[in-house]
């Protein structure tokens, strides 16, 4: 297992369903400050390089880039935006680190989605536009297709989706950073309204606001900066096809490709028995578990009994979206694998509160950019 | 500490805008090439990647996969399967639709047609059901997507 | 620092034009077919990619890395997207150059792409969206006011002529007739033509500004292991620098940019150069706008503060210079498809370096170069230098 | 070389767009968005409707900058209060602008130019316009005074100031 790079230092503003007393500057210092306190490092001084991920359709911004370092003490200091998810951004800072180039990083990744409009046009502005956009659907329909495919070939029904929302709605009671939590009664779930056959509305993540920064060290500092360093053992990125259609519909090729890269790296060979834990992404509520399957943790023909069983729960064998996932927190765009990662960090360091769950050692995050991408990213941390 | 200032001010908690983006987008050479096909003979071409032993549908100039320039070029005819679908409830700006839409991804060669279904009830849709593509006739076709008026089950 | 060794081994570049047939995604697979098949690997060879494209509203595609994704040879591979503004084309192979040197990759593509004639029907309302949206945006700015109160300010803060600023756009314009993929290279302009083009946004003028144009650049970048499988003239990336400066823009002391020099510092430092006008025998400074380049060499520690212009009124800057600036005819020249444009200056480097730039070498087999680019609100410099 | 690393593109004009020799398709994005303003700027956007120039103040740093802001960038502690500022300053640097965003020519050229505001330490001001004066008068540290909107007009904007006029 290596242990080149850490986790030192993490801070968070939110998450809300709107945020209207700050900027997002504002927010992202709120975020920022809470994480270079926890580092115990000084941005000016200590912290070598800084990343962001940002898309310029969601802030409204051309280049948006711009507007990134001041609210992070990175004004005058190598600092680059990638597009991407957070796990993408704290990838890059794990890349830099190991290179060589610097020592400390720092990564942000914030979603202002309620200052966002028209967030479906601005997704429809992702697709082809002679093969998709003249129909002008709502981008959901990529999901309903996904979904439909999925549950044909898995032989689930929308039930076992709905007990996922079931899961991660109850979880997010006790998660305090969660602002859609509720014991929901199945029924209710099953019966809010369809947006694309068989995808309910109940199954989609929520928009909420929310900003994260993640410091991180390499290891002959990380021990002096932290005395509960989390180790980045694994990561792992993928793209697959990008064109509606060349790509698979029942299965994520992108996020089983993503976690072999960072299974290789960790030296895990059976994630099933290895991982104690997992934040995975669950934008819409079929994605966690085709994702389970994806990554290596449970086969699809035990998908159902995984779900029905309890083994995902937090009392189970393999706690799944503890923190509630995006269904629970909310859809953070850009910020959904740091929000999941976050609540790793917490639990490894046994600073969950209420959601704590005994004694973890190795967990897992992965993300998703969200319709209509096949981009996912996946990071396996530890700590010893 | 933070000391706000002295008197009472009004302040605008939201500031409003756009970002306008307008866009004039060439089909490019192999989608011109796919659309002018379905225009005037009425059929679709797929491209064929002799290393991948792929044959993408629609046209494209490259393998995704190996990225050789594609220059076999395939007619695969009109017909393909149901290989998933969904009901559409929403429009794009989140209101309901009067009319739920069958939309499917209809598969052909290796590749294949994300459009409508009609012909069918929306609850008789299954996956693997045959179909093919009802285009509207020759003089009224324009090179578009919407020369295709929906697909169809092959009876 | 003990560093990994990164080369780039290949390199591709499509014509910049003013409007491409293409699509973004077919002219970013041309431009990384040809780098691929310049060093004969294949897709199979490449184990991770890294794409750079400016702002989305050029290509006219939300999430636009990720619509190229497929034509950038990343089915099924990691892939991630850099940005930083008009600086991405020199930070791309910077971020190649960290894949490479983490030790998790031996072999990673680099992409720029810009298709900037789909935004229409005039490119440049792509950048009225660059400002503040709540202090800037109401006063209508456009991206011509910015670079113009930037020149103003250099000419008076050093007591420079608009006619000797000319001086930069006829070198890189002329340079660029000797350039295959150049859109606007001309062998005969002079300082005149700049002075006599129209007055955009005094101090601008027409001919002081780069084209807007499509187009892409690819390079292929090997571990040392590698490398010295794939060629025998490999290019080392000696030094790597980037920094970003305060959004604050008319905070700042707009004659000078600090950035840039941090970000040289940075590179110098890696590369070990002590004394960059003697150790540099190349520079590619970013010149979307003839003063830029004069600004950029005195931020690079190429020039003293306001006497960047001797280099071209002395002939320093001509390919038989004695530091040859823009040999590739720059962005003045072969045009600015804004990403793509800082990409190839680093391929120019790559076939100066080697000795494969045909009608634009420079003489006397030059050891090192230096690539530079700048962007967002005249706030990042990424700089990049390559040795043999 | 081995290869030519060079690759054509096919190069179209206005003339292939207008006579159908290529098949092209236009759109337009629909993005709206409503930016929350926050504490700084709402502040600055309500000062500007009551008629007055917000600064904010860094203690650790000594210095007074605008637009306001609650954090400093520079030594990254928050800042201690806003200030008043003064609504004169002195022209930092300009720009006579004879063409729109679309390079379409104007009549009356646009001077847009950053002011530094009295009150705010050296080199600090933002981006507005200056009027009333013809543009060959107009030089770098020329001194300025806002001209503000009637009252009962200003909506808590920049453009509560129409332009700085020379003083």
């Amino acid at each position: 297992m290596e242990k080149e790079v850490a986790i030192v230092g993490i801070g968070w503003e939110g998450f809300q369903p709107t945020s209207a007393h700050y900027s997002y500057k504002e927010m992202i210092y709120q975020a920022a400050k809470k994480a270079y306190h926890d580092a115990n490092v000084d941005p000016r001084k200590d912290i070598q390089s800084f990343v962001t991920v940002a898309e310029d359709f969601i802030e409204g911004t051309s280049i948006f880039d711009e507007y990134t370092p001041d609210q992070l003490g990175a004004a005058l200091k190598p600092m680059h935006t990638i597009t991407g998810d957070g796990l993408h951004g704290l990838i890059t800072a794990y890349l830099m680190i190991r290179s060589g180039i610097c020592q400390i990083a720092a990564v942000e990744a914030h979603s202002k989605a309620s200052n966002v409009k028209t967030l479906p046009h601005i997704t429809h502005y992702a697709l082809d536009p002679f093969l998709n956009r003249p129909f002008e659907f709502h981008p959901d329909f990529i999901a309903g297709l996904e979904m439909t495919r999925f549950l044909h070939e898995s032989h689930l029904t929308p039930e076992d989706c709905a007990l996922v929302v079931h899961k991660n709605r109850r979880n997010a009671l006790d998660n305090p950073l969660a602002p859609y939590g509720c014991d929901y009664r199945l029924s209710e779930i099953q019966e809010s309204r369809p947006v694309a056959y068989p995808l309910l509305e109940s199954h989609i993540a929520q928009p909420a606001d929310g900003a994260i920064v993640i410091v991180l060290a390499k290891r002959e500092i990380a021990a002096s900066l932290s005395s509960k360093p989390v180790w980045v053992i694994g990561v792992g990125w993928c793209n697959d096809a990008y064109s509606l259609e060349y790509r698979d519909w029942g299965d994520l090729p992108y996020v089983t490709k993503a976690a072999q890269m960072a299974y290789r790296q960790a030296q895990i060979q059976t994630p099933s028995k290895i991982i104690d834990f997992a934040e995975i992404d669950d934008l819409y509520a079929y994605r966690e578990l085709m994702s389970l399957t994806a990554l290596g943790l449970v086969p699809k023909s035990d998908l159902s009994d995984a779900i029905r069983s309890g083994k995902l729960y937090p009392r189970g064998d393999l706690p799944v979206n503890v923190s509630g996932g995006s269904l629970g927190m909310g859809n953070l765009l850009e910020a959904n694998g740091c929000a999941k990662l976050i609540e790793a960090v917490l639990q490894l360091r046994g600073e969950a509160g209420k959601s704590q769950i005994p004694n973890p050692q190795i967990g897992l995050v992965q993300s998703w950019r969200g319709i209509p991408t096949t981009s996912a990213a996946v990071v396996i941390l530890a700590v010893s | 500490m933070f000391a706000t200032f002295p008197f009472a001010l009004e302040t605008p908690p939201q500031w409003h805008g756009e970002l306008p983006v307008t866009s004039r987008y060439t089909a490019g050479i192999a989608l011109e090439k796919f659309f002018l096909a379905l225009k005037e003979e009425g059929t679709f071409l797929g491209a064929h990647c002799p290393t991948c032993s792929k044959t993408y549908v629609p046209l494209t100039l490259f393998c995704p996969q190996c990225l050789a320039e594609l220059q076999e070029t395939i007619n695969v005819g009109l017909q393909g399967e149901i290989y998933t679908y969904t009901i559409l409830y929403k429009n794009l700006d989140g209101s309901p639709m009067e009319t739920p839409q069958v939309v499917a991804f209809i598969k052909i060669a290796d590749g294949g047609i994300i459009h409508r279904v009609a012909g069918i009830a929306p609850d008789q849709v299954t996956i693997g059901t045959l179909v093919a593509a009802d285009l509207k006739p020759k003089e009224e076709r324009t090179g578009s997507i919407f020369d295709i008026r929906a697909f169809k089950p092959l009876v | 620092m003990n560093l990994r060794k990164v080369a780039v081994v290949g390199a591709g570049m499509t014509q910049f034009v003013r409007r491409a047939k293409e699509t973004p995604q077919e002219m970013a697979f041309k431009a990384v077919r040809a780098a691929l098949d310049s060093c004969e690997l294949t897709l199979k060879d490449i184990d991770a990619v890294c794409l750079g494209t400016a702002p989305d509203s050029f290509d006219g595609f939300h999430m636009n890395g990720e619509i190229l994704s497929q034509a950038a040879g990343a089915f099924r591979k990691p892939y991630m997207r850099s940005f930083v503004g008009g600086g991405t084309g020199v930070f791309v192979p910077i971020q190649g150059w960290y894949h490479v040197a983490s030790g998790l990759f031996d072999v990673v593509l680099v992409v720029a792409e810009e298709k900037m004639s789909s935004y229409y029907p005039h490119a440049q309302a792509a950048f009225l969206t660059i400002f503040d949206h709540t202090i800037e945006r109401p006063l209508k700015p456009n991206l011509l006011w910015i670079f113009a109160l930037e020149m103003n300010r250099y000419m008076t803060t050093y007591g420079l002529s608009k006619a000797d600023i000319a001086r930069v756009s006829v070198l890189h314009k002329r340079n660029a007739a000797d350039h295959p993929c150049a859109l606007l290279g001309d062998a005969t302009i002079t300082v005149e033509d700049v002075l006599q083009s129209e007055t955009l946004a005094w101090p601008v003028q027409r001919l002081d500004v780069s084209p807007v144009s499509d187009g892409a650049v690819a390079l292929v970048l090997a571990a040392e292991h590698v490398a010295r499988r794939i060629t025998d003239k490999p290019v080392w990336i000696e030094g790597v620098g980037w920094c970003l400066d305060t959004a604050y823009w008319t905070n700042r002391d707009l004659a000078y940019p600090r950035y840039v020099e941090i970000a040289a510092k940075m590179a110098y430092e890696m590369a070990g150069i002590k004394e960059p006008r003697k150790e540099i025998h190349i520079a590619e400074p970013y010149d979307p706008f003839d003063y830029k380049a004069l600004h950029h060499l005195e931020g690079l520690q190429l020039a003293e503060r306001g006497k960047a212009i001797e280099l071209y009124l002395n002939g320093d800057a001509e390919r038989t210079g004695n530091l040859p600036i823009c040999p590739s005819g720059g962005l003045l020249g072969v045009g600015n498809p804004i990403s793509a444009a800082g990409l190839m200056k680093v391929a120019e480097l790559f076939w100066q370096l080697r000795g494969e730039a045909g009608k634009r070498q420079v003489p006397g087999n030059p050891r090192r170069g230096l690539a530079q680019a700048w962007g967002d609100l005249m706030q990042v410099g990424t700089v990049i230098i390559l040795g043999r | 070389m081995q290869r030519n690393p060079y690759v054509n593109l096919i190069s179209l004009t206005e003339d292939d767009f207008a006579n159908g020799n290529v098949l092209f398709r236009h759109d337009k994005l629909n993005a709206a968005y409503a930016w929350d303003t926050g504490i700084a700027i709402g502040c600055f956007l309500g000062g500007l409707k009551a008629g007055i120039i917000l600064g904010s103040y860094c203690a650790n740093c000594r210095k007074t900058v605008t637009p306001p802001r609650i954090f400093c960038e520079w030594c990254f502690r928050p800042m201690q209060r806003f200030v008043q500022l003064s609504d004169t300053g002195i022209v930092n640097t300009f720009s006579i602008c004879y063409v729109t965003w679309d390079v379409k020519r104007i009549r009356e050229p646009e001077i847009p130019a950053v002011i530094e505001i009295d009150g705010a330490s050296l080199g600090h001001g933002f981006l507005h316009k200056i009027g009333g004066v013809s543009p060959e008068e107009v030089q770098i540290g020329m001194r300025v005074q806002a001209v503000w909107k009637p009252p009962e007009e200003r909506c808590g904007s920049i453009t509560d100031i129409l332009y700085f006029r020379k003083l």
